[in-house]
């Protein structure tokens, strides 16, 4: 078959860029951990990558875009597990929405979603999970929960997306699934030794604004890049999506200016990503007044939110239930009044079409986050009676990053390394003997004796 | 007067402020120190080099007091920092010939 | 209509990497700041990055690319206020230089250049800005500065782009316009206290290595982007673009090396940025020999001009005017001398082409130069005795991010944080009381007590 | 002549994303070295991006893609040199892999494999080498050693590419050969000071990771790129890339985990690098099952070969060897095993193509690993005895930065500048006299005053 | 001999310096401590959650003198690192039984 | 009891802790300081401007001992820390009043 070459450079490119928002993601919230668990924060993303990309791979890809079973809408079937068959045409995809793209650059694209978004959770548990039962976590995680909901709501097949339900780059699939499942394991593990009364600032607020700028651009491809092509509505969801993301970047600090008296550089960056967040959703479907308004309220809404945890005594340690719930909850509603069918999609309430549009939404949200939270606290509970998902208190105190990788992120006295102690020979490395006779015969080779 | 100087684990320096804050210590001068003794350090692997750490991380606590105020704070500190855990530091004594205020140039027990 | 999916695809791929250079530009200033200053600069990076999207699509795209106003060549009409009337093509693109991509790709892509623009400014003015000031100066920038400059030169019906000024990415309306701007605004606001006796080395070199290769990075977009198609002129930028990087870099580390004796790091960063802006204007003029030449002579001359603003006694804190200033006047001069037409655009001196186009050239640069200046001082000093422009002298001291946002850039104590005081419960976070239901229900969620 | 824009915009979208790996490869490195050797790091890869760029224009990509020096397939002549005859198509290219881009888009795709292979070799020689030794060392091999090996292998008129050898992106001319090579200079100039007696942990381990995320990003259009077409194949490479590199990263942890007892970050920022180093020559012409072998066999195999150098006393300090040189290896030989004709090239053994294709690649490994080692070893000698290629003792113990260039990575004392010295107005800088004209007119100049 | 130890602002370091180097003071050793005491901190506020900052970031300098040094070393001290604001900080003295200088093996006076 | 305080090129902080392990002390503080002396800095070199480093990293070792075993530690670390090259600093000791392990409460000797 022919494909268009633009469309499918574009929705490859568009894979990077969505790929390098995990590692993005990464240093959005490692910057905002203690010194202790900072390796522990990049490990957990990091692993995902690797974790995932494989489960996507070999099941998960066929459960979500796979031929639907018995056509409820409720999951693929396994014939495209280990991507087999893929010279069929990605099911459900044709007449209007008809694929111009390889299926394998499709595969690829999604699979970036599927990474991204059980990472985002690694905030709201950070600095208190063991690496094992994380990655257990995340495995079941990719499967029971991602793969269902992706399915119900991106796949043309699904039944959320028959209803009407929109959901143009994952609002309902990506933020408030990730973002209840964040809500649901903080329960479960509860909160930090310490928290709230123990000041835990942020370490390195520089690495927290330089994952907010890769998110920013990564985002890009996750949004404009769910179009699919290179045309018109690319471009719309690309406009849409940076203007609203500034719009909250400003909504957030104009609300802390108000709130706190001073507007912060964490603030920036947390209101970047909430507006990025709440746009997702709804970037092929509104315009730029309507991406505007979603930008600003979620700036506001999303600054107001992070009090929340505070009064229920939550520690959802870096607010992705602020973040991505109430912003991905924002943004799907708020489709309900802006969409418009000049951009694309059906007419919202203000654009003349009824409560219809907000009410498939409304049905959304709730299915979603009602059956994230509910699969998530069971996979979480699961796992926690059997291998384990908090780390002991010592652990905790020392830091994950020791305590679980044994590494220290930073090294940085110039005079003192903690380390200036002695390194031993292990099993494996037994002290070098004399020279070998590569060095031997090479004096350069000893240059330090 | 004299100077007592306190080496205790990091995360007990809120507890010793307050303890010290307690019985009117109105000031008081905090350094990050590395100590070695009978607390084992942990073990690093860097691409499956192992290297063992030695050093604890601890913190210093100096605290300018009378000679009167002196056994109390030695007191308080040691109480106040106790885990009774290995590593849980020492506390010392100096004698001070004199002590002037910066600001004011008081000199003296005037001068804590 | 229908439209190029690969010139699409090239051109929303650029605004993608345009974007990502304006984080690039904010981590290659904070890295040269002092640490109490680097939220700060990171701070008014971000800003602008959200405010100046707002303004272009509400006013300032108008201006610059709208109907021009009289066809006089001096600003568009508000016609494309809020971004209306977008299914009209983009004025003044038709015959040979008509555009294939859909005219929202194009206003995304415009409005990355005008976002960066001002934030280039930032380096000028830095560790010394009251952030509200700032954010009132860029407003005003946005909109009285950079829109009629972009008119002027960049759109096909301004009156310096008629006149046969070549300006490919932006040599003059973004380098120029933004360097002059920066000198202008340094006169006003007056050196950081202490300057320049009292050292006030870079604090982290790695971050402006690291901004230095994301400019790099996202310097094809810009450049290569410009060609506005995917094609062989794109490939002829983005070539030059390189060559004149690679050259600028070499330059500026031979310069240093024969007056300091030694290549630096940061001089490696200055100049391929260096480079970089010099290439700019040319990058769609000249072929490989001139970018090389325009790069070995932007690396020489830029690391010279550094010198300049101690006879001065300008504090042009991180040389904003010896970089974009001098590197745009090189590059935009340097035009005259290698344009030719086998790659686009007249032949210049050195291709038989005359003086007429390095007249042109010398005109923009004037024209543009002295308009930049006497706005943007004058902006300056409304917004000075207005709301403010400078910090006092405790909060300078005390440095921008805990003065002007109540933050700290690290918290690398492994031991000690300065924090490990107490945390105040504000008015918004009552201390958390006894276990709220859930908390009780679950008993994980008491793992701290 | 008429180019595909999807192609095109997808090959210079490419372009880039290589670029971006050698800043990111200069993180991955600097992060594991110490405080002290940082900007050293920083600055060999960044100087090789300035440096190759040009000799890659002037004369190495006519000697790697010009026109076959006598139709032997060892080396191009010098017809290109300087980038003459560009319009003239890429010889050898033609009938099914007839290229459908312009031509300067590969000279500058392929201008990015020469800069980031030198790169590589950086880290085998970390925290000793002289920088002038180091930029002679890597002018001469970007001539006398790339060239000619990209020839043999990439070029369809080099030897190794007509006896049959595949690979597609640069296993063995990027990975083995650099491999190799960094292998070749650290046996040259010996051992650091200390080592391995004195423990020379990572400084800062995120900055490790953060390289990783940027070389994982970027190797998408080293490996999809070198489709050099936006098709099916390059969704293939696309997925084939990162299902390796997700493979490797859980093998060399597993790895770890087993061996050490902990996974590391450092080892799955490892293992990714590792998996994408093993999959470069196979990304077309391997499925989704046999990335996923080899994937899992360069992440465990890489992961045990970091202890060989111990074996040896054989300071490779960043493991260049056991990453990529055995990690090129392993790609190029499971190539023979895994190759199949359903994607693209010859069929392997397990495929029923027989042992031809596992001898024509074992061919091209033994060639180039005996060529690059001792073509490398001759230069470094050279340049040894010359001009002098290791620092001596005192410079080696201070740090290359403030040795070789004067300068300091990190300055973070909120209080203590180490430089809160004096600093010295060189002769360059006269300390200002008396206020200019311009700051005696302008009362705000003074503000320091 | 006599340690004598200040605890000053740390804009105040250049000056002191120099004051020291002025009246024959040939070396020093400086470290970063935090301060606690009358000055206050001041606040941070991350996501909406406030944090107040009760240590100050101080410089630590210490100088060996003689016993007759030692008067002229604190006063000359006291005098550059004013600045009459709260937190300017304190200097001590407190008795040397012996210095010895590592590359001579030096002691007492000849040491410093 | 007494409190030996040295001032130390860093690279010599292995052989130095060794170099007391072998004479039985069991404990030591370590930290980083800057040291100012007759040792020269270096020059570093920003866009062209020249600072001239004044202060050259040190590390500082407190170890506290009984006043009999006091010189032979001096010796120890004199001996271990020397290069005989300018810049290898001082060793210093003072008299402490008291000492107290936090953990046991233990004072005098029994403490160390
Ligand atoms: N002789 C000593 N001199 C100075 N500091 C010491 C000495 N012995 C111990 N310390 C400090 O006290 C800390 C705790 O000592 P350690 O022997 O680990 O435990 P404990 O005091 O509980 O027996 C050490 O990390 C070190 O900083
Ligand atoms: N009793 C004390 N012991 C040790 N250090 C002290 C003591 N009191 C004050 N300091 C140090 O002196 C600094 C200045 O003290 P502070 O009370 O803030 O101001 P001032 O000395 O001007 O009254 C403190 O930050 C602290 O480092
Ligand atoms: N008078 C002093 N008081 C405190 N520390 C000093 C004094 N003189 C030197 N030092 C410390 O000793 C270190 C070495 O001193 P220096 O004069 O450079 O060399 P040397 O001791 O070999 O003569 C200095 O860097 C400083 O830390």
């Amino acid at each position: 078959m022919q494909y268009n070459s633009g469309d499918t450079a574009w929705v490859l490119g568009s894979a990077a860029l969505v790929l390098f928002m995990t590692p993005g993601l990464a240093f959005f919230y490692a910057g905002m951990v203690r010194t202790k668990n900072v390796l522990g924060m990049l490990m957990q993303n990091y692993v995902v990558m690797g974790l995932v990309s494989l489960i996507w791979v070999l099941v998960s890809y066929s459960l979500a875009f796979g031929v639907d079973l018995g056509g409820h809408g409720i999951i693929g079937t396994l014939r495209f597990a280990g991507l087999a068959h893929m010279t069929q045409p990605v099911p459900g995809y044709s007449g209007p929405i008809a694929q111009t793209i390889p299926p394998l650059a499709f595969v690829v694209f999604q699979m970036m979603f599927a990474i991204i978004t059980p990472a985002l959770i690694t905030g709201s548990t950070a600095d208190r999970l063991k690496f094992g039962g994380f990655v257990a976590v995340i495995a079941l995680w990719a499967v029971l929960v991602y793969a269902p909901v992706a399915h119900w709501v991106f796949s043309p097949t699904g039944w959320l997306f028959k209803l009407g339900a929109e959901d143009f780059a994952g609002g309902t699939v990506v933020h408030i699934n990730a973002g209840i499942a964040g809500v649901a394991l903080a329960i479960l593990v509860g909160r930090r030794r310490g928290w709230p009364k123990e000041p835990m600032p942020p370490h390195a607020l520089p690495l927290t604004l330089l994952g907010a700028g890769v998110l920013w651009f990564g985002w890009f491809g996750f949004n404009a890049g769910s179009a699919l092509a290179a045309n018109q509505l690319a471009a719309q969801a690309f406009l849409n999506t940076n203007t609203a993301t500034a719009a909250a970047l400003l909504g957030w600090i104009a609300t802390e200016k108000l709130r706190n008296g001073r507007s912060t550089t964490l603030g920036a960056a947390s209101g970047a990503v909430a507006g990025l967040v709440a746009i997702t959703p709804a970037c092929g479907f509104v315009n730029v007044v309507g991406a505007t308004v979603i930008g600003l309220a979620a700036g506001a809404i999303c600054a107001l939110a992070t009090s929340v945890k505070y009064r229920f005594g939550l520690d959802d340690s870096l607010d992705v239930g602020a973040v991505h719930l109430v912003g991905g909850v924002t943004g799907a509603l708020l489709i309900g009044f802006f969409g418009t069918s000049t951009v694309g999609g059906a007419d919202g309430l203000l654009y003349g079409g009824g409560l219809g549009l907000l009410g498939h939404q409304a049905v959304a949200v709730v299915v979603v986050a009602v059956f994230s939270f509910a699969v998530t606290f069971a996979i979480g509970k699961l796992v926690d009676v059997t291998i384990g998902l908090r780390v002991d208190e010592a652990a905790e105190r020392e830091g994950l990053d020791t305590s679980q990788h044994a590494e220290t992120a930073y090294e940085l006295g110039l005079v003192l390394a903690r380390g200036l102690g002695v390194s031993s020979a292990t099993r494996d490395h037994p002290a070098p003997g004399p020279p070998t006779p590569a060095a031997a015969r090479n004096p350069a080779l000893g240059a330090d004796s | 007067m004299r100077l007592v100087t306190a080496i205790v684990k990091p995360f007990k320096l809120g507890e010793v402020k307050d303890a010290l804050s307690e019985i009117g210590v109105a000031g008081l001068t905090v350094s990050e120190v590395q100590g070695y003794g009978r607390q084992r350090g942990h073990t690093e692997v860097y691409r499956g080099a192992e290297y063992t750490i030695d050093f604890v991380p601890k913190v210093r606590i100096e605290v300018l007091v009378t000679d009167e105020a002196a056994p109390g704070v030695i007191d308080a500190l040691v109480k106040a920092a106790r885990t009774g855990q290995i590593g849980d530091g020492k506390v010392w004594s100096v004698p001070v010939d004199e002590v002037v205020r910066v600001r004011t140039g008081e000199r003296g027990p005037d001068a804590l």
